[in-house]
Order: C-alpha cells, then structure tokens, then sequence
C-alpha cells in the first residue's frame, strides 16, 4: 500500500502540466507529477512513484552518500572474504 | 522445540490436512493457479471423480494402450484480451496442451478444439485464432483431428474460449513425475519467468503501463525430447510454470514428493523489464505465469550436463540451475534471498493476476 | 543508479550486520518496532532477520493501512458497492479484507461491480468513461496515500464530473504512534519511522517522541540495506546515550515534508473527531473525512449509509499484533482459523500485513530455515561450478 | 428436363459448392448444428487445420496407436439452464463425449474435462454438477483422468460451461463413416427424438410451456456395443442426433454418402408431448437435438437383424427403421409425408432452438 | 378428436385426389391462389401437391406477414432496438428479414438487446421486468394477430405500464386481395381463403371478390384435408357454374368473425392512408398504425425515426411471387444468390414465405422424389414385415 | 405467422379473468381468452390459440361434420383397398 518504486522521468506530457512519464527497468507509465509543481522537474530526475503520482524528487547525492557510507561500512569485510578465498588450498 | 516452533509445527499439520473448499461461491483465486485452485481441484473435482490415473494431478495422466504408454491432457483457455505481444488465445491454447503433454515426456501426436463463441464475435478474429493455432500446431508437428463449435448469446462469454486436449506418445523410457524429487536433485528452470503474465497484465491496459515484453509463449516438445534423449534415467519431474508461475510449481513438487527445496533467488532468470513491472504493481515474479517455460527437476549429479543440452537449445539458451532439493522441512520451499536471508516461498494465495491463459 | 538493487548486496549486508552485532551489548534485548507495513514485508521477504543477531527484535506496528480498517466500514463500502448504480474502485489490497459479511471479493463473486485500480486517477478514468454510473473510490492510506486521493478529487472538480465520490478512510499514522506509546503493556527500544509517509509530513512531526517518550526515531526506506543502516543507527544512538529522529531515507523524505501534498489534503479535507481503528478502538483526531467544501464527492453525503460498528471476531488478536505486543505466532487462530486463504483478521490479508507477511515468507523456524538453505546452495554452487 | 428441372439441378450445384462464411460476425446460428454450423466448421476450421484425420469430420477422429485404433472425440457444454428434467451440463458432458466415442465404434475409456466458471458461480452447483459426472462415468465405464478449471469475471460467462474430451478403443473389427451408406442400406433411429430439446426448451421457461418432457441424455456406448457385437460388418453408419436434429443427421449421411435417403413420417418415434411443443412453437421434431438417440445405417438386408438387437436394450425400446437409402437422388433427403406426399428434408437453417447442448 | 391428425389422413386424402381428379375437365387448367403463407407452408410441407392431378395449379399470395415488410421499416426498427435503452421483442420470423442494413440477427450479434417472444404478452412481461428499459414490440402480422397486440396495448393501460411501446406494422389481407385481382397479369380461377384471418375478420368481407371479380374463394383450414377440400369445393363450384365465399373451415371461423377484437383493434389502431408491400409497392388503406389516443405506446411517436423508404434489391422479384405470377424457382436468384440463409427476398425467410416453403421441402423435381420415394418405402416395408 | 393451434381448455386461472390453461398433447400453456369473453368457455371445450391468445372456440359439431364428410368421400375408396388386399395371394 505503501509501496513507492524509484522512476526515471523521461518525459513531461504536453497535454497536461501534471502529466509525465517515468520508466521504471524499461517498463513506463504515465504519472501525475502536480505534488511536486514547486520543484524543477526534467527528463533524468527520479521520482518516487506511489499510486500514479510522483510523491518526491530524489536526491541522488542523498542516496549516494548513505551508499558510500554502508559500502564503506562493507569494504574490510569484503577484504578479509576475498583473502580467504585466494588462500583457499583446494 | 521452543513455543514459536510448535506453534509452527502444529500449522504444518494443519496444513497437510485434507483441503476444504469454504467459499459459497466461485472467485477468481480459484481460477488463478494457486492455493484456491488447488483447494477446489482437490476438494471438488478430485473427490467427485477420484481414480488413480487422475489421482497425481501431474500436466496430464499416462494411460497404457496396447503396448504403448499414451498421455492424454487438456486445457481451457480464455486469455483476455484474445491478441497480445507474443502470440494470441489460439497458439497460446495449441502450445499450452503440447506443453502439458511434453511435461509428461510424451511426443505430442494429436489436439482436439472446442471453441465457445460469443454472439457477435468477428469472423475475422475467428480466422485469425485458427490461423495461428494452424501455425503453432504445424510449428508442434500435431494435427488438430477433432473439434466442437458452441456459440452462446452476446454478454454470455467473453469473446472466444478454447478447450484444447491433446494426446500423444511416451516413447522414452522415463518416469515423471512432481512425487519423484529426491534430496540431492537440483531444479532448473529453462529461461526468464514471468514474461507472459507480465505481457498479459501490459496488453489489457488496465495499469496504463508500457513496456516491450512479449509472451514467451513456445511448444516445448522439442527442447524437452533433447533432455529427455540425453538422460531418459535422470530427469525426476517436468512441468511447464503456467499459472501460479515457477514458486507454485516448485510448491507441487516439494509437497508431492515430500522434501524441501530451496531455491536461490540470485539465480533466477528475470528480465529486468518483467521485474519493473512487477515492481511498480508490487508482484513477485516468482508467481508471474509463463507459456514457454518449463521446470524441471534433475539428478543433482547429472544437473551440469542437464543444464548444457538445455541451453544448447533456443528455448532454453536462458536456463538456469536455480535450486536443490533438500530432505526436510519436507513440503516447504525455502528461497535464499539475494540479500543474503531466507524465507518461504508458499503457493500463490488469491488472484493478483488477470487472465492470462 | 536505479535506487534499488544498490541497497539489496549481500556482501554489505554482512558487514552491516557484523556492526549492528557488535554495537549490541550482550544479554541485553533491543526492541524497534516498524511502524510501517512496508517495511514488514521488506524485512520478510528479503530474509532480513538472518542478518540480525539475536539481541534485536524487531515488532511490527500499525502502519498497514488495510489492517487498520474496521469490519463496519468495509460493510458501508460494500453496502454501497451493491447499488446497481454504482462502481466501486479500490486498490487490488482492500478486495480481502473481511467486513462483518464478507469482503469486496465476496460481494464482487455475488454480483457487486467493484474495479482493482493503480491509481485514483484510474477510478476517475472509470467515471468518465460511465457517466450513467456513480463511481465510487473507496479511498484507503495513510498520509502517504491521502495527498494521491486529494489531487484525484481537485482534477473530478476541474473537470466537473459529477459521478465520482470517494468514501474516504484515510488515517494519520502520529495518533497511532501516540496510542501505542501511551499503551500500558508495552517495551519498546526505538522506532523505525515510515519512510513514505515521511515523505508527505516530514520529520518534525516525530520530535515529540524522542523528546517527549524518549525514544530515537529513524526514518528509514524501504529497502532491505535502509532497515539494517537504520538498526545500526538506532543501535548506535542508544550506545551513545542520544536519543533524536534520525532520516535514514533523506533521498527520498526532505525533512519538511511536502508542501503542496499537505495543502491539498488540507483543502479537499478535514480531521474526524475520533475514528476507529480495526483492534485499536477509536482514536481521536486520528483520520480524515471529506471536508465540507468537497461535500459533493463525499460518498458518506451521497449515499445512505448502515454505519453500524461491528465488534472484530473474539478470536482475533489483530490490536496486539497491531501494537507489537504480540508476534504473529502468538496469536491464537495464526495458521489455523486465519491464513491469508481465510483471514479473519485484517493482518492476514495485506501483504504488509504482519502476520500475512509471517505466514507466507517467514513461517517456519528461522533455524531450520537456515540450516536446510545452507545444505541447499552448496550442492548447487558444486553443479554451477 | 424442363426448365424447373434445370433451375433445381443447377441449384444442387451450387449447393455442393465450397461453402463461404458471408457473416462478418458468428451468430446463434453457426451453434446451432445445422448449415451455418457446417459452413463454418468447413470454411474456416477444416481450412485451417486440414488433416486426413479430420477430414472426415465424423464424431470423432480415429488414431492408430501402435497395434490398435484409438478413437478421440470432443465437445463443448453450454446448454441453459444447467440442470432441466432428466439431468444436468454434468451427466450431458459425459454422455455427450462416450456416446462421440461410441458413434466411432469405440469402447469409450478415459475422459477430460476442462471447466470454465464464471466468478460467483455458487459450489454448491459445482458440486451437484460434478457428482452427475461422476454418476455418469461410472455409468459410462469411464474415468475422468486429467481436467482443467479456468475462471472468468463475473459476466463472462454464463455460469459454468464443460469441454470434454474422450478416448476410446475400436475393438471390433467396424469400419463405420458417414460416408458409408450405400442404396438399400436402411436407416434407424434408436428411439423417440427430440426429448432432449423439448425438454431444454421447457426448461428455459421462456414461453411459458409445461409439459412433462424429460431429456433423453443417455450413454449409447453400451446398446451401440451390442449392435456392433452382433453385426460388425453391417453397420455403416453411426450417429448420435445431437444439434440439428435426426434431420441435419441424414443430410449428413445423404451428403458425405452421396446418396438420397428417404425417411417415412410415420415411422418416425416422436412422443405426443414434443409434438404439442412443435405445434405451438412452430417446429419439426426432426429438427430437434436428441442426447441420448442415435441414428444407424445398416445394410438393408439385415435392417431386421439390427432392430431386434436394439429394441432388446433399454435405451432402444422403441427405436425404428425410418428411412431406406437409394441411389439418386445424391445428397437429398426426402419424406414421405404421413399424408402421402413427398417433400425435401433439408438440414437446419438458422436457429430456432435456445442452447441445448 | 385434436383437431389435427383427423385431418392428415392419407386414404381420405387418396379418395379426395381421385375425387379431384374426377371433378377437372381433362386438358383445362386450374388455377387456384392460396393467399395465406400458412396455406403455402402446409401444402409443402405435407406434399400435398403429390396428390394434385396435373391439372390443378396452385399459386401463392401474398398472405407472408414477415414477406411484405418493406426494407426501411426493417431499418426503423434496427435503428430503435440500437438504442441502449431499448429492448426490442419480436416474433422468430422477424429475425432474418433483411433491411437495407441487415437483419434484427444482425444487429443482435452487434449488440442491440433483441428478443424473440412467443406471444406480445411476453414482451409486456419483459416490461414489467425491466422498468428502467424501454421495451419496444415490433408487430407484424394480418388481422389474424392484430387483436393480440391490441390487447396487449389495452393491458399495458390497465396496468400503467409507461416503458411498453408497439412498433405497429400490422397489414390487412383484403386490400392485398384487391391489389392482386386488379393486377393486369394475373389469371386465376379462385381462392382459398386465409383461414385464421377469417376467424377475426368472417367471411363477409371476401363477398365482393365472388360479386364483382366471378372468382370463387373457400375459406380454408390448415390441415393438409383441409386445403384438399377446398380445391375440391372450388373445382365443384367451377363445374357447377356457382361462384360464391364457402366457408370449409366452419369449426374455427364464424361467418360474422369476432366481434371483441375487431372492436379491440378499432379502439388501439387506426388505418394508414397507405402502406409500402414489399414488392408489392404502396397500398392505399392497407395498413393499421397506433391511433391518436394511444400515441404513447407507439414507438413511431416515441422515437425519431430515419423513416426513410430503401429500394427492393434489384435482383428480387419478390413482387411477382407474392401475386402468383412467377413460382419462386422462377426467380432470377432463387436458390442460388437468394436462400434461406442468405435471403435477398423476404419470401425466402419465413417458413411461411413461398421460395422458403419450395426452397425447404419442394427444391426437387416432383417427379424424381416420387419415383425415388417410392423405391425407398418399399425396401422398408419388407425389412419391417 | 398466422400460425393457429387447437388446445383443450383444461383450467381458468383465479387471478385474471381472461386467463385459461390449455392443453396441446399433453403439452400446457397459459393463454389469454379476452378474445372470447362473449363465449361461454370452460374446460374440455377447444380453442384456436394464436401467439398466446384464444382466437376462436373451436365448434366440434362443424369439425365432425366436414370429417364425417370427408370419410364418406374416402369410404369406397378404402374399401376397394381392402379388397385388394384381401384378394392378395400372397
Ligand atoms: S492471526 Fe489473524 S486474527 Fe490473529 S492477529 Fe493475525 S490477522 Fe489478526
Ligand atoms: S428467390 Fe428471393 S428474391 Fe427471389 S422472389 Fe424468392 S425471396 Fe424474393
Ligand atoms: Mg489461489
Ligand atoms: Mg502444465
Ligand atoms: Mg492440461
Ligand atoms: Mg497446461
Ligand atoms: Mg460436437
Ligand atoms: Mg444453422
Ligand atoms: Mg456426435
Ligand atoms: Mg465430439
Ligand atoms: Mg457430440
Ligand atoms: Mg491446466
């Protein structure tokens, strides 16, 4: 219900200011973009998609930033995996 | 065993108990392929007609005619919309039943069709089904030899259905079927789930999604005679992942041979456009309905070779090894996530899907 | 970057879970209650708990928006879905959900006209396309949802439809936050906060609970990665004796919230007094009704309705689970009398349900779970290699 | 010839043209067995499946499997309402698809079914419906071996429709076609005709008639036995009068025989009851369905022979020769009026009779 | 006694024919029109021409209720049943008749709501069922089934049904009569008499046609006996110089006819100043219409119609079958473009229509049928013996 | 069309007056007999049925009189036959 998937805004609809269309894995759908009117919205944004409307831009800096910290977070453990698997004998 | 555990075990009791049909009335689940389905098939029909040919509920039943071992199976179709990407209602109802009966290693021989038609339909439409299950039948090398025409008043059908049963010839030395999976086995599925269902879902525009996903809708014969001609000794279970899609299949096995399997989710082979359908509708792919694919379960020893005579085939260039069969929890399939954790993956509950076949 | 498969690695997963294992003090039990249905099934279906050590419990909360409807009101929307004039619409989540005689499906299978959209604006599709007919959205949601129904009601007023009306049951998760830290039997560690919701109100509107109950908020997204990072931070908050809401999820929920979303909900409508909520009983000021401005799409105005309350089953739990006082498998009927082939609480039915999502993807002992998926994979690594 | 002769023959010319589908859409007509039926069946799925096995477009197609001869036969239930007097879709889909297999001469052995359900269909039907299949084979000596359930949303469908499929084994050493009727021959009907459609009529209610008809729907596979035991080289023809009546039946005969048939009114059983509703409805009883009667050709000079074996069963107590085979001329059939004229029996045009089958 | 075997009995029926036979002078030829289509289907149907000396002709009138519909009423009435809130009913027979633009089959494998019914009563039921639709009867049919609709009309006043409205396009049978006899191309030597028409109308009305035309008319049953008789009678009047209305069919028809439903179609109906016959053309006085008090249950009033007249196809000669001057395999088309299930005439669509009735049961040399009837029974008779 | 049945008045039915039961073959129908409201009509008397109405009271003593004739006509015709037959030497 709560469900919100990340699209990719490819293209704003001519025939109403509201009307867009994300592509989600190659898959589109057209959506209402009227609750973000405030934000500067092109071809290349990501929005989250809840029920057919786009109900947040999203940061992609935000995003990258959790991400360099949980990868950072993963980064010595990956290390010690990979030297155990070079030293396996087998 | 702590309290949780019991509780649990108790509910697997539970749940092996004779199925009980509770609803007054007919409802899409029982038509979805899942837990519903199986309910009803079991509670009404299994109970009214129960024999032992009929009994295992495999794609279709062996019957012994003379020396030969003949199977003999059917289905009824009634996709809406009748046209999509990929193929349409008739080589959807021609495959389907060459399917079922390449599921129980037979060379499919012989289909008959029984249409129902709604008041009204195009003729032209008409044409065009019979074309293409011409097509698919001649793609399948069977003849259709037999068929039956009912035409019922507008508002009464939707369209065109068809029931296509087929025959043919189990000429390998093999015996199939879902109860024969032991521990050690490894389950394969022959190319990326879900293509149909998701075809289906797009073509009928409910959703107002696009999306370039075409039916995988194929006859499987012939990829399966090379399996079979490989290793007639080794291969324990067929059965093309029609409604319900790969994780209701997997359930029959597990649960009619009684052992575990436990699939592994980085394996299985999705296209990532079905994923974002799935995605943006909140399904799992795992229950999306196929037409062209199949699952089977192989000697965990002989899974390798199984799986290069599969992708030397075209249906099965995408096949994968996806799982392996465990002794216990008997009746249960497990899926080790590609995050790393484990959970069950049951049958389907309910209808999420639209007609799709 | 598609946003989704980048916070689903295994690998990072492992090493997360080393450090939410070593923040946690030995003996000690954590407590963190997902307020959202959204991250129950991320967290079953992903197998997340195998990535928990024992220390941590995590317990499911109120944020599923079909566990929360009460039997009567799912009775006036079928009451009204009966009308041979009428076309009720509603997400594919609600066609289950029991009333006191049956649900959507039932009444669907007798006869009922009653249409699965995606979308409000699907519902408002179906009226355009019926001018003869009255369509109907049965709207249900939390914030996260409410704003979609608003918007789709200011298009029906622009365009002048006059058939379509929505029964509006939305709720506001808050209150519900507030009733269950204000409820007597419970222990709680922390909270993971709605991400999606969030994205609507923002992150003030949970400053009261640090401030107030003391207890560290972490609003955190919905994939699997979002819930360990948010562990790991309220792990990490609690070690160091902070206590504040953290947004794990900034990507998508800006702090303030999202003004527009609020300001039509504002206008199209207006707080109940008090609402029942399925196990929870009535809470004041805890949902939304149609305001009177809008009167004229509010299906409660247009049509007649029973209203009557109906008293959830004896047998059901739904309020305990609800509250995280109890796990699914604690309740009586879990398994027996209710599964999601025939629910008789609303948790069975969602997929955010807690115990739907624990009876399909994590019923059976994490253990044994973990033991015969161990044996598995390593047989099939072998015929990989 | 004079110049009526000539109009008329050159119209027999035209009539054994290839036939066209004019109709842009299918129309009640084209179910209801008789000239569009044919028309469509021959210009749109003969054409498009053509096979030698179907060609004949006998009851059935007959397969050879292995050392034997295996009959394979299906039909498609629709008939409204679902249960009439006499019986119900279920005991009528059984009978229906034995008494096909029957008409080939086979022993009918092992059956399918596939249902397609309307949402809100209540179980309690179902069950009713499946407990008279499981009657009906029983009674049958078949088994219901492999089936299919689909589901459609409410108003897709008309309640429940049933396609069976059937096959069966030719035992005895019978080659029967309707092809096979030759001058001298003589035709019999296995008991009073047009119960089963009177009988649905009724049942409909919609033209506020009452009369104590019962459907005739019955298993043929065992008074057929009898008469094939009795006389294997004898028998030419088999024929089970379903859609479009003992009429549309003969034609058949007359047509793929190339022969003339002519049948005496007053040897025809028709019972007073499905008299009086073709009075006041204003049609033929040969022109309405039997369920449970069938229609034989056997050499003329063992007619006798052949009527003592079936009026010896049950089921054709009352059956009857009714009709002689001649020579010329080929393809007509024609009646010998109980007043003393003569007059062409053609098959039935249109339809005038709601869904019986 | 049913009324109906007592008079299908062949040795009566050879002993009449030898009595026919008797009664012509050798050479002469008879010529006799059976103006009703019940008559037409009847003598088919029975053979009874088998028993027919050589001499005897009969030729077939234009007494086909459904074969003198013109194209455009057929379309009038599409157009009406097209409407979404119309149920069209009418009797089986009107179901083929083609329009300019298709049949009523058509047009219901199209999606118009068109029901056969048995009786117009069934029609008042079905609006009696379905308040919220406009039930509209589509009424064809002579004098004989014209009182039915007027009582039917009568009881929808009674019951003050307001959705029940008659498409009217009931004929009457003596203007035809008139029409035919004043046709330059026409010899016949008498008729036989519509014998169910008679029973509403009597036998008066056919006394002009013994007065001024010197054609006798014996108005007929129509058992197979029946029509035998009356060809007898009128070759007894013929010989004995006698030309008079003979009433054969006494056991149904009362010489004054019956009085409550001439006055029942008086009260409901009023004459058209004129009508179009297919084939036949327009006909002065010919035809009845709703009168002016019930206005509101005739469809012409409540529907706008196209009304616009649609040329016969020119390959149809229907006109000239109708008025006895061509046998229907006289017919440019008959049985080749033209038949039963593709008519391009309406004679070839009712059972009752002549090129039907000789498609049907006739469409062979009468002489071969003989011969090969003969062989046939004989064959059987001795496998019966 | 003009299609006219004879059926035996078997019942008149309480709830309307012009509604009777008739009886073809042992085949029922409701008819409407308003047509006939100046007759004296009940059960075991015949009736002409026409689209569900009674068109006209069948008169028995007519019927017979036309049989009676017309079997008189047929009389020595199958005597004659019945001679034949008789004569047979078979
Ligand atoms: S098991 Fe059913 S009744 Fe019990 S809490 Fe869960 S949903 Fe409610
Ligand atoms: S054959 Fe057809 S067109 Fe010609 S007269 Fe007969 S019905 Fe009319
Ligand atoms: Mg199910
Ligand atoms: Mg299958
Ligand atoms: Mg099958
Ligand atoms: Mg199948
Ligand atoms: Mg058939
Ligand atoms: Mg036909
Ligand atoms: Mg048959
Ligand atoms: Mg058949
Ligand atoms: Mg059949
Ligand atoms: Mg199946």
């Amino acid at each position: 219900m709560c469900l919100g998937i990340p699209g990719e805004l490819v293209e704003r609809l001519p025939e109403h200011e509201d009307l867009a269309v994300v592509d989600v894995s190659g898959v589109r759908r057209r959506i209402n973009v009227g609750l973000l009117a405030d934000e500067a919205l092109g071809p290349g944004d990501w929005v989250l998609v809840h029920v057919g409307f786009a109900l947040s831009k999203i940061s992609e800096l935000e995003a990258q930033a959790v991400l360099d910290y949980l990868n950072g977070l993963g980064q010595p453990y990956e290390d010690e995996l990979d030297a155990l698997r070079t030293s396996d004998i087998a | 065993m702590n309290r949780e555990q019991q509780v649990l075990a108790r509910i697997e009791r539970i749940r092996r108990r004779k199925p009980v049909v509770r609803e007054e009335r007919i409802t899409l689940a029982h038509g979805a392929g899942g837990k519903a389905t199986h309910t009803l098939i079991e509670a009404v029909f299994l109970e009214a007609f129960r024999n032992p040919l009929l009994a295992p509920l495999d794609d279709g039943a062996l019957l012994r005619v003379g020396g030969e071992r003949l199977a003999f199976t059917t289905d009824s179709f009634v996709v809406s919309p009748l046209f999509f990407p990929g193929g349409d209602i008739g080589d959807l109802a021609v495959n389907g039943t060459v399917n079922d009966l390449a599921m129980c290693g037979a060379r499919p021989a012989h289909l008959s069709a029984g249409f129902v038609l709604e008041e009204g339909f195009p003729v032209a439409d008409l044409r065009r089904i019979t074309d293409s299950m011409a097509a698919a039948a001649a793609a399948a090398d069977v003849t259709i030899v037999t068929g039956d025409t009912k035409v019922v008043q507008r508002g009464k059908a939707d369209g065109c259905f068809i029931t296509t049963a087929g025959v043919g010839l189990v000429e390998q030395p093999v015996t199939l079927s879902a109860s024969h999976a032991r521990p050690g086995d490894a389950v394969i599925v022959s190319g990326p789930i879900g293509e149909h269902g998701a075809a289906i879902m797009l073509a009928r525009d409910d959703f107002g999604i696009e999306a370039p996903i075409v039916s995988d809708t194929a006859p499987l014969h012939a990829i399966v005679a090379e399996l079979l001609a490989a290793m007639p000794q080794h291969v324990r279970t067929l059965r093309d992942a029609t409604r319900g899609g790969v994780a209701t299949v997997v359930n029959e096995v597990a649960n009619a041979s009684e052992v575990a399997v436990v699939l592994r989710e980085d394996d299985i082979p999705v296209r990532p456009e079905v994923t974002g359908v799935c995605e943006l509708l909140g399904l799992d792919p795992l229950y999306v309905a196929c037409e062209g694919r199949f699952v089977t379960v192989v000697d965990g020893e002989h899974a390798g070779r199984a799986l290069e005579v599969l992708r030397s085939h075209p249906l099965g260039a995408e096949a994968a090894i996806i799982g392996t069969v465990a002794a216990a929890p008997a009746g249960l399939v497990l899926l080790r996530t590609a995050f790393g954790g484990t959970r069950v993956v049951d049958v389907l509950v309910g209808d999420p899907l639209p007609r799709i076949c | 970057m598609r946003f989704v498969d980048e916070y689903r690695d295994a690998g990072t997963a492992r090493a997360l879970a080393a450090q939410i294992a070593a923040r946690c003090r030995p003996g000690r039990r954590y407590t963190f209650m997902e307020v959202c249905g959204g991250h129950t099934h991320t967290i079953y279906k992903h197998g997340l708990e195998d990535h928990l050590p024992a220390e941590v419990n995590l317990v499911h909360g109120p944020g599923c928006p079909v566990c929360v409807i009460p039997m009567g009101r799912v009775d006036d929307a079928i009451h009204i879905a009966r009308r041979p004039d009428v076309i009720m619409t509603s997400f594919g989540d609600m066609m289950r959900v029991p009333g006191g005689q049956g649900s959507f499906l039932d009444a669907k299978a007798a006869g009922a006209d009653i249409r699965m959209v995606y979308s409000p604006l699907d519902a408002l599709k179906i009226a355009r396309a019926n001018p003869d007919r009255k369509v109907v959205f049965m709207a249900i949601g939390f914030e996260t949802t409410a704003p979609s129904t608003a918007m789709t009601v200011l298009r029906a007023e622009a365009e002048g439809l006059s058939n379509f009306s929505v029964f509006c049951n939305h709720v506001m998760i808050i209150p519900a936050i507030k009733a269950i830290l204000d409820s007597p039997d419970l222990r709680l560690d922390g909270f993971i906060g709605p991400g999606h919701v969030s994205a609507v109100i923002g992150c003030q509107p949970y400053e009261f609970i640090a401030r107030d109950y003391g207890k560290p908020l972490v609003v955190a997204g919905f994939e699997p990665l979002d819930i360990l990072d948010s562990v790991h931070r309220l792990l990490t908050q609690l070690a160091e004796g902070r206590c504040e809401v953290e947004n794990q999820y900034a990507r998508v929920v800006p702090w303030q919230g999202n003004r527009i979303a609020l300001s039509a909900m504002g206008r199209v409508m207006r707080l109940r007094p008090h609402f029942e909520w399925r196990g929870l009983g009535f809470i004041a000021h805890s949902a939304l009704a149609m305001s009177d401005e809008y009167a004229r799409f509010d299906a409660e105005r247009v049509f007649d309705l029973p209203g009557v309350r109906v008293a959830d089953p004896r047998s059901c739990q739904c309020g305990e689970v609800l509250k995280g006082v109890l796990k699914p498998w604690e309740c009586k009927v879990f398994g027996t009398a209710c599964t999601p082939e025939t629910p008789i609480g609303t948790c069975m039915v969602s997929s955010e349900g807690a115990c739907a999502a624990y009876y399909n993807f994590g019923r059976f002992s994490r253990e044994e779970m973990r033991t015969t998926a161990a044996q598995g994979p390593q047989a099939e690594e072998a015929s990989r290699a």
